[in-house]
């Protein structure tokens, strides 16, 4: 019995079961209310799965806390930060119950004053970074290369409300490219994509593509 | 209840189109062009072998649970891949991820990996990182890690977002050979500058069929072919009736 | 704002942003906060959305056999702690990637391939008809340039070669666009940089910058 | 180089952009240059489609934001916010507001409520305007959003059950919507897959308040009509900020913007030159050999 249940053809199933009650549900309309539960699932699925993530963390700091490795300090602290944030908010209130409000004020102060300033300058890398890519990416080393560096600089100039006053040309030009060339060539990108995604859940089905399921993509046995 | 009946046959026949390319496929394996990204994976593990330097890889912020399952799937078969090389070679991997349900998935892949390569005993649980549930968290877990321990290769193939930036950034400062695939639009221009090998849109999916060099998955990719034909075909039917003045093609589509 | 709040802003976005000049232990301790809290909101959210969906609806008789089945498929991914029974956090798995990659077709089809197809009148009065033209051309031959199983030679190379540089332009489009909301983050971090008391927080982190340079230069010497 | 073997493998050229990148961002904060932003025609059609709000009209704004990109997606989010407040007052438009990406949109929402305090003060909760904060599931919510709105919006941020709403009684699926302000700092595909007004017939126009970056990314859309219009990032919430006719962060953000472009094709233009330099030099070493 566990060995029919073992067999990799069970999964598979369920995830071709799964998507194609959602096709169904997508091409005529039968059972919505079916489909709307399968994708409400999802979601609970996926907190509930947290923990499988959780483990392998604190696995990984406490031994290096355990082991007193380089850095073991930090790990202390991000085991201390996940308490303190996860403790204070649980006081505050959870569910819809109403808890402490002085922990409530100071889990708001947590997310609100430290985390959120904190995050905006992590995130705020992708526009020092642009910097990085303009002065190291940008060598045109080939004749495409160059196509698309020069539509780079005709397009900064068309964003850029200084760019106008310097040649009043650069808007239409810069719309021009925007407007026909790069809506066509997306088009086709777009096309190939949407194809190329669904190829992937073709090949899923027939039981080729089960990188999902932790295996090497293989023949179907 | 109603039915969609353009978008139905565009999807049957999509889905008939790679079924025919993979059965002729069993017979004669297709031509499929080569794709670059994927013959030097072996090159560039082999040098982080030689400057003794780990390999970093990540599928991004994208994962099985919501749109970007093709892609994330797609990047995990190639992830098989990168591991079987590091296994040959003996060098140490990373992968980083946000998503929990990808941990053990992640950790079977890489411990297949070493282990087709004859290596299982370098596998170490500690190769899969986890850094919560949030783009920024990623984002700073992987640019200290990249600015700390530097590691030779730096791979990102998935539904990357803004995280791309940062990752290659940083890769590009630290001097990393790097790999990137996506399909989505915005980053493909970042990783066309920042990496040294990429797969631009779509190839990242064929790619993961490529990777393994079976029949049967190239045949695959000959159905996608196949199918762009037709898409090349029904376009033309738009084009001939946009000339003809006709506004079929919009009741068509909606039929 | 009082104006600790202000201070103790300004340093944690320091803290992000000196990784800038070098890996440092202020960045190792902005890095593993972000880390920390980020994951302990994470967990915070996700028994506030789980108690709200799937417990207090159990417990409170609300529940039914859909929310029973996404429990115990949520339950099965815990399995993988016990070997015997570890195949079962695959079904699981088999749901989600289900749903993912359910959601992903159903929407590939129209937005991305069927909306795609129509073509504009190629002879319609003024630049329209010519941007038409363009739009096709463009398409056809960057769908061209991805054909993967046929030898790019003759009359598909010199379409596929076309389709590259069409390709490129594209690029060249996103890369002009992308500088715009990417540097918007840093600026307006800078408006609460160069304000008071930000400002004097900033002062201070040139000061230890400055230090540092000066005492590299000299350990250099020394040696 | 002896401050380069000070600081380590990191180069130096690095630092020094990021330093002078720095430096000039913060010349135009300190001391405002005023560049006139001129308006364009997408902005103003976004304008007007907002303005053609009537009596009874209930528009949707969907934050698909966080703090992380607060100073991106607020400026043109509050201009669009003033103008949904000043109209719920006006003329009685009811405005309902979530987000479904990730769970920092409720505290987005909330710090863009309290920027724009004086214009919803006056208003009724309940009655002209809702706040659900944040409906996990993203996509999925979203979806769930269209076919049934009561099963999706339960309680909203107060604790409140949807059946205390009075305003959101005759609101059951998107048909009952005029109009849809989705601002996203991520991917715009999700409108027009899940709310186009092609696809349900009640629903008038919908704005994507996006990145400036997924501009490219929408206009197949908009020319489809799956996207109505657009406001893109900070350059469109200047734009908007000047039809409404009020001026808001999104001015003060244009001068230190068109310094950051000249900034980065000067990069490209110096990276190229000493590119071309070296590959040169590299030649003429190799002929000489």
């Amino acid at each position: 019995m566990s060995l029919i249940l073992k067999r990799r053809e069970i999964p598979i199933a369920i995830f071709a079961l799964v998507s194609l009650l959602l096709l169904a549900d997508y091409f005529t309309g039968a059972w919505p209310a079916v489909s709307r539960e399968i994708i409400g699932w999802a979601i609970i699925l996926w907190m509930f799965s947290y923990v499988l993530g959780v483990t392998s963390l604190f696995r990984y700091h406490l031994t290096r806390i355990q082991k007193h490795s380089q850095y073991w300090a930090y790990s202390a602290v991000l085991i201390a930060c996940v308490f303190v944030y996860l403790f204070s908010g649980l006081l505050g209130g959870v569910g819809g119950i109403s808890g402490i409000p002085a922990s409530k004020a100071f889990n708001d102060f947590l997310w609100l004053n430290v985390l959120a300033p904190l995050q905006t300058g992590i995130l705020s890398y992708v526009g020092f970074y642009m910097y990085t890519i303009f002065f190291r990416g940008a060598r045109t080393r080939s004749w495409d290369v160059g196509i698309m560096m020069v539509v780079t600089v005709i397009l900064m100039l068309n964003v850029a409300p200084i760019g106008v006053a310097i040649w009043p040309g650069f808007g239409p030009l810069g719309d021009w490219l925007n407007g026909v060339i790069n809506t066509g060539a997306y088009r086709g990108i777009m096309i190939g994509v949407g194809v190329g995604l669904i190829a992937v859940w073709v090949r899923a089905m027939l039981g080729y593509e089960r990188a999902f399921l932790g295996e090497l993509s293989g023949g179907a046995q | 209840m109603y039915l969609k009946g353009f978008e139905l046959f565009v999807f049957a026949a999509l889905c008939v189109l790679i079924y025919i390319g993979i059965n002729l496929a069993k017979r004669k394996p297709p031509y499929v062009r080569v794709f670059p990204a994927l013959e030097h994976i072996d090159e560039a593990v082999g040098r982080a072998a030689e400057m003794g330097r780990p390999v970093h890889y990540s599928t991004g912020v994208g994962g099985l649970h919501d749109e970007w399952a093709p892609v994330t799937t797609a990047g995990l078969a190639i992830m098989g891949e990168v591991a079987k090389a590091c296994g040959k070679y003996s060098v140490p991997m990373r992968y980083s991820t946000v998503l929990a349900y990808l941990v053990p998935i992640a950790e079977d892949l890489i411990k297949f990996g070493y282990d087709t390569a004859g290596h299982v005993e370098l596998y170490n649980p500690d190769m899969v990182v986890y850094a919560g549930e949030e783009q920024r968290a990623l984002m700073s877990a992987m640019m200290g890690y990249i600015m700390r321990e530097k590691p030779a290769v730096n791979m990102l193939f998935g539904a990357t977002k803004y995280e791309t930036i940062n990752f290659l950034g940083t890769g590009a400062i630290v001097g990393c050979m790097q790999f990137g695939g996506t399909p989505r639009l915005y980053y493909l221009p970042v990783m066309l500058a920042t990496c040294d090998y990429c797969l631009l849109g779509e190839e990242v999916y064929a790619a993961g069929a490529a990777v393994t060099r079976e029949p049967s998955q190239l045949g695959s990719i000959k159905g996608i072919d196949y199918f762009k034909l037709l898409v090349v075909g029904l376009m033309m039917i738009s084009l001939a009736l946009a000339l003809a003045g006709s506004n079929l093609w919009g009741q068509l589509v909606k039929m | 704002m009082e104006w600790y709040i202000a201070v103790i802003e300004a340093v944690v976005m320091l803290f992000a942003w000196s990784l800038l000049y070098k890996e440092n232990p202020f960045y190792r301790l902005g890095e593993h906060l972000c880390i920390g809290l980020y994951l302990g909101y994470t967990l915070y959210m996700g028994i506030d959305v789980l108690l709200k969906r799937v417990f207090i609806p159990l417990a409170t008789g609300r529940g039914t056999i859909s929310l029973v089945l996404a429990m115990i498929l949520g339950l099965f991914f815990y399995t993988r702690y016990v070997k015997p029974v570890a195949f079962l956090g695959r079904w699981s798995t088999g749901v989600l990637m289900g749903v993912g990659s359910g959601v992903a077709v159903m929407g590939a089809i129209k937005p991305m391939i069927v909306g795609q197809l129509e073509q504009g009148n190629w002879f319609a009065p003024g630049m329209t008809g010519f941007n038409n033209f363009v739009m096709t051309v463009a398409t056809v031959s960057s769908i061209a340039y991805f054909l993967f199983t046929y030898k790019p030679v003759g009359w598909l190379g010199y379409v596929s070669t076309l389709g590259r540089a069409i390709l490129m332009a594209c690029f060249g489009v996103t890369l002009g666009t992308f500088l715009l909301s990417n540097i918007g983050f840093p600026i307006g971090m800078l408006m609460k940089l160069t304000v008071t008391p930000g400002s004097y927080v900033s002062l201070l982190a040139v000061a230890v910058i400055a230090y540092d340079v000066l005492a590299g230069r000299k350990r250099v010497s020394t040696k | 180089m002896g401050a380069k073997v000070a600081l380590g493998a990191f180069p130096l050229a690095d630092r020094l952009v990021f330093l002078l990148f720095i430096i000039l961002m913060a010349i135009p904060i300190l001391r405002p240059i005023g560049l006139p932003i001129p308006v364009t025609d997408v902005t103003r059609k976004s304008f007007k489609l907002m303005d053609s709000l009537k009596q009874g009209d209930v528009l949707v704004m969907c934050f698909e934001q966080d703090m992380g990109t607060y100073y991106s997606g607020a400026p043109p989010d509050e201009a669009g916010l003033k103008h949904a407040f000043l109209l719920a007052k006006q003329r009685g438009v009811k405005v309902i507001l979530f987000g479904t990406s990730t769970a920092g949109s409720k505290v987005y929402i909330d710090a863009v409520l309290i920027d724009t305090e004086e214009f919803w003060k006056p208003l009724k909760y309940g009655e002209d305007w809702v706040n659900f904060g944040w409906l996990p599931g993203f996509e999925t919510a979203m979806a769930g959003f269209a076919r049934d709105v009561q099963g999706t919006c339960k309680v909203d941020v107060n604790g409140k059950r949807v059946e205390e709403l009075p305003m959101m009684k005759n609101i059951k699926t998107l048909n009952d919507i005029t109009g849809i302000w989705y601002s996203t700092n991520t991917n715009p595909d999700m409108l027009p897959r899940q709310w186009s007004p092609l696809e349900w017939k009640g629903l008038k126009w919908s704005i994507c308040q996006t990145l400036f970056a997924s501009v490219p990314w929408i206009m197949p859309y908009v020319d489809k009509g799956s996207i109505t219009s657009y406001v893109a990032d900070q350059r469109g919430a200047g734009e908007y900020e000047m039809l409404l006719g009020k001026l808001g962060m999104g001015a003060t953000f244009m001068d230190a913007q068109s310094i950051g472009h000249l900034y980065g094709i000067a990069l490209i233009i110096i990276a190229n030159i000493y590119y071309l330099y070296t590959r040169a030099t590299k030649k003429s070493a190799s002929k000489e050999k």
